[in-house]
């Protein structure tokens, strides 16, 4: 019998699929559906210090049948003094709990990620890369030396994780993650959206309220198994030894199994909710068994990377 | 094979007629070819200046669709004062709609709600059940769908300008107590669908009631409309009595735009 | 009645559609075919200084159910000398027929376009922007510096009109196109493929000969007009009169009319002849035309770029 | 919703059975539920080696596939030394097959080319048209598919050990000579296709011919299979006499895999 369980964060997780920032975790309530429905680990809506509306709407919107997501949603949260009560109300799911939070210098991400270490989070996630927001995200997450220098401030301020999460509207996704763990970070998270904007010619505008916004969902899941890909082989050339966890387009055990055999350790779960609802995360956690039963993988991290020993 | 046929955000419809309901609500009809069913709601977009979640108000087989605004702020101002001719944009239609359960049915409807709520009337008196719909409105010229073919209507106002005089829910409690109803389906204010709530399950009667909540996606992918774990525009809007009665949000909080929470 | 016609590269295109680079054009009879069916003009498949077979099999395939293509072909070509007899017959079609082509350095690319201008191009493309193969391509066209050294030697190589093709793999398409115009390139063209990767679970190996390769297809289309928006945002803010190609996903007139309404002069089509074939010129043509005529605009040129214009 | 299956670059399939033909031709068995027709192709891929065109040699209402390999280099050797169990690749079904019209049909195969024509043999017999398939073989061992039941074959052979000593076109030309025809089907050495087409179009007789050029994508994007404008992974395989008469680079030159002119 297969063993899903993978050791990534605070308590052993069940299984290696998280709940990814920002799709169904604004609210602990939201965040225990998922768990409810199988996650074994969620990660918050990305915080920052205040309350933030975000963009108006349009905010978000499927485009094609199914093909992905574009949002601008702008980081809306309600900022990380009353976030306390979701993250407590998350925690009561009994699994780890991973807070995103978003800042514009190492100064203001120390602080957010001490309070979600008060909160209890298990880890934080370091949102390095929405490409929508001013001053924030990919604006300051694009750059390695950058991206060292907040990572750094971070893992000094804080005894839990960091992850750094990425973008992969770069030439260099490797160099970024490297750069992140070589400053501190537990590991990094693979991808965010792809920056995409969609035009109504009847009207002559970008539909998105803030214009621009992030492509998620299927469309993206070949760039997000490249990116892992290219990270862990940087990683496994530099010896370093750090977790990755792949995010982006997964629908399915087999889109999951992509990203394991690319080389992650665990995984993120976002807009495929949208078709399959939070239901997604038991059904590919039992197509992840089916697929090691049938093949003779007994552990997860049996399969992790094996994409690379590919001879060339 | 089907994205070649191009990539949208939005269906851009044109507006065919405006029909005004009261002083301040007005009908927009459209045609959109889609497979709405009673209950469910758009998205819809005043390009370039917001997109609001709209019950569909009319459903017609050849793919007329209609909403019904009430002008409560910028974006339904706006949709309010639009003309045939103009172009919205069209998402959806989201959500689950009404049940359409019960044969002796009770609606009882406030303010804009109603827009929602009198679809399932009509359906309700298509396929031949007795239905009872209960209007409240603040006064006679705020009633909204007053007179409709084939239904039994009630109307109360808050200020006795027509029908009974007082809430509506008081209203509704007289007709349960001279008739025998086995279904409530309510749509309007949040305090006076908890109150229906609480009606209901004193009488055991079935319940279900159609929430609005701050929408952003509509596709339940956000979380902008969360109450209890559920997601209004994915889980909703329609729900039924069981799951409200474990919801201790519901008829007290909601969240604001940026996710806090705030009394209702 | 609509007016399609542009006025890009040498005689007056009868509508802004070419031919995209390195789907069906790497014989001239084939380049012949899209303009027998309605392209405006073409543009050839890259060719570099020796024939090149390419990466080994697979090299191509559809991901989804017309979701986007990956491929990894390799650059696969006869080599400038043998491509002459190409070049002439696509000639034979009466469109401009613009030169693609690909090299190391500044002097590989001179000497590329110099050959295509003997044979006749109307325009050349440089292909600085292939995500799958070593050396050449966005290896070398991610650095708004080096793309400026290579535009420049080329520039000053030869008189016709010079077009940089930029990837979208990074943060900052927008400086790479400020820098190839600045450089004394006509105009850019955007988007090439974005980097992806398919692995075959069972086999636990990428499916790509070459393992990495470029998603093209509908999937990309939110990617590049938003590239496209970007550039000519960019362009209008330094007041630089520069033509902008748009690539990248379309499959319609209703994608075609995004592209140009972000600030596209002309198209480019490619991926979608996977399922639609070389008719996808006629359609799109009418598409346009039926569209202009429906909401009343007279030309190309009075749809380009008003998106941009969209208050916010 | 589709997608949200999950995106697949091909299908592996297990090889269920393993079939020798002649001493260096196999036929290898699958499942692979598709719409497979007549004349159609799958590419398949050796996991880590490569991925090579093969025309479909069986197909059953059940999924059942085959795919029969004359092991002419690295990967077709592969193919042939595989084992029933080890996984291979399958994209496709691809390319237009054959049109089946005709009722007296003449089928003029050679060396692997029987692969493909052997299925149109059979469709034709199935539903009930007079076939004779001629085939052409190097010696008695190269001969394959050499009996099929319900259909009249003849054979010819370079050596003469076995049937007709002689080209296949030669031994065509004699049963055309002997009985009426309204069709002639080839695949085979292009040389020999072009022969017979020469043949077909001097007697008027209908015909099509199942081509193969050097194939990359499969799909129809990549040029790699051109000929005179055309894609023979999409156009074809399967081509009229009437296309074919107006491409001059049919049975003399092909491309090889960097696009360049070579003689055939
Ligand atoms: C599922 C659903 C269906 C709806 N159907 C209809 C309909 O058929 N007809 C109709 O007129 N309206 C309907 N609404 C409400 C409508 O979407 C809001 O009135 C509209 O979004 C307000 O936008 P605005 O810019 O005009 O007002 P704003 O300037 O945003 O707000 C004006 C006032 O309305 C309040 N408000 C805003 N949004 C909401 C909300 N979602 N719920 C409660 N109060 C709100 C604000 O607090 C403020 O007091 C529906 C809402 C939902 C969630
Ligand atoms: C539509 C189509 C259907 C086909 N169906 C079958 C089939 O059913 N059974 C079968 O055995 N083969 C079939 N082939 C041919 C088969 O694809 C090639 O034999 C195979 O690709 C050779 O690969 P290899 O690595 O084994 O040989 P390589 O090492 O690539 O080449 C070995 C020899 O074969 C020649 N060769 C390679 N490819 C081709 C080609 N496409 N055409 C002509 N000569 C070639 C080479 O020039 C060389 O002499 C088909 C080809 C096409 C295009
Ligand atoms: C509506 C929406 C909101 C998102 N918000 C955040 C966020 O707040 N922080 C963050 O790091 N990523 C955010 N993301 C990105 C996702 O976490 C994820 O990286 C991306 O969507 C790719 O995964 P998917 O294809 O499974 O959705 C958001 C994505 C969507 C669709
Ligand atoms: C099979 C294939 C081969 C390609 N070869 C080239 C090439 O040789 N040179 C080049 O500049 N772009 C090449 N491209 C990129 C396309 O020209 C185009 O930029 C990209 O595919 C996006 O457009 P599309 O979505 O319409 O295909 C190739 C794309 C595909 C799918
Ligand atoms: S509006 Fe986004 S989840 Fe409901
Ligand atoms: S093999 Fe690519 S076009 Fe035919």
């Amino acid at each position: 019998m297969s063993d899903l369980s993978v050791n990534i964060v605070g308590p052993r997780m069940k299984n290696p699929l998280m709940l990814a920032s920002g799709i169904l975790d604004e609210t602990g309530e939201s965040m225990l559906m998922a768990v409810k429905k199988g996650a074994g680990a969620v990660v918050t809506k990305s915080v920052g210090l205040e309350a933030n509306e975000g963009h108006r709407n349009p905010t978000a919107f499927e485009i094609g049948d199914g093909l992905g997501l574009l949002n601008a949603m702008g980081l809306p949260n309600p900022g990380i003094n009353d976030y306390e009560r979701e993250v407590k109300i998350a925690l009561t799911g009994g699994v780890p709990v991973i807070g995103s939070v978003f800042g514009r210098d190492g100064k203001d991400f120390s602080y957010l990620a001490g309070k979600m270490e008060d909160y209890g989070a298990s880890a934080v996630e370091l949102n390095l890369s929405c490409p929508h927001a001013k001053g924030v995200g990919m604006d300051i997450g694009a750059d390695p030396e950058e991206v060292g220098i907040i990572v750094s401030a971070v893992s000094s301020a804080v005894s839990i994780p960091v992850f750094a999460k990425l973008t992969p509207n770069v030439p260099n996704i490797a160099d970024i993650a490297l750069s992140a763990v070589k400053a501190g970070a537990e590991g990094v998270v693979a991808i965010n959206t792809l920056k995409g904007m969609i035009i109504s010619p009847e009207t002559g505008l970008p539909v998105l309220g803030n214009r621009l916004g992030g492509l998620s969902g299927p469309a993206i899941l070949p760039v997000g198994v490249r990116s892992v890909f290219e990270i862990k082989q940087r990683f496994m050339k530099e010896e370093v030894n750090a977790v990755i966890i792949g995010v982006g387009g997964i629908s399915s055990a087999h889109d999951a199994l992509q990203y394991i055999m690319a080389g992650a350790d665990a995984l993120q779960i976002g807009s495929v909710m949208r078709w399959k609802g939070a239901a997604v995360f038991g059904e590919i956690a039992s197509g992840i068994s089916d697929f090691m039963d049938r093949e003779g993988y007994s552990t997860i991290k049996d399969m992790v990377g094996i994409a690379q020993e590919a001879k060339k | 094979m089907k994205h070649s046929e191009g990539l949208k955000g939005t269906d851009i419809v044109e507006i065919e007629k405006v029909q005004r309901e009261t002083h301040d609500t007005v009908s927009l009809y459209f045609t959109h070819h889609d497979d709405a069913k009673t209950g469910q709601f758009y998205m819809v977009w005043i390009p370039g200046l917001d997109e609001v979640p709209m019950s569909i108000s009319a459903i017609e087989e050849d793919g007329r669709r209609s909403v019904t605004v009430k002008d409560v702020g910028e974006a339904t101002h706006a949709l309010c004062t639009m003309k045939a001719g103009e172009q919205i944009g069209i998402r959806g239609p989201f959500g689950k709609g009404y049940t359409l359960v019960g044969k002796r049915v009770l609606l009882v409807g406030g303010g804009s709600g109603m827009a929602s709520l009198i679809v399932a009337a009509r359906e309700y008196a298509r396929v031949g059940k007795d239905v009872t719909l209960c209007i409240g409105a603040r006064t006679k010229e705020d009633l909204l769908f007053g007179e409709q073919a084939g239904i039994k209507v009630e109307v109360s106002t808050d200020d006795g300008s027509a029908g009974f005089h007082g809430f509506v829910t008081d209203l509704a409690e007289r007709l349960l107590n001279e008739d025998d109803y086995d279904m409530i389906v309510t749509c309007g204010p949040e305090i006076m669908m908890k109150k229906m709530l609480d009606i209901a399950s004193a009488r055991e009667i079935k319940y279900e009631a159609s929430l609005e909540r701050l929408m952003k996606c509509g596709i339940g992918v956000c979380d902008a409309c969360a109450i209890g774990g559920y997601r209004v525009c994915k889980g909703g809007p329609v729900f039924p009595d069981t799951i409200l009665l474990k919801i201790d949000e519901f008829g007290e909080r909601r969240r604001d735009a940026a996710g806090r929470v705030v009394k209702l």
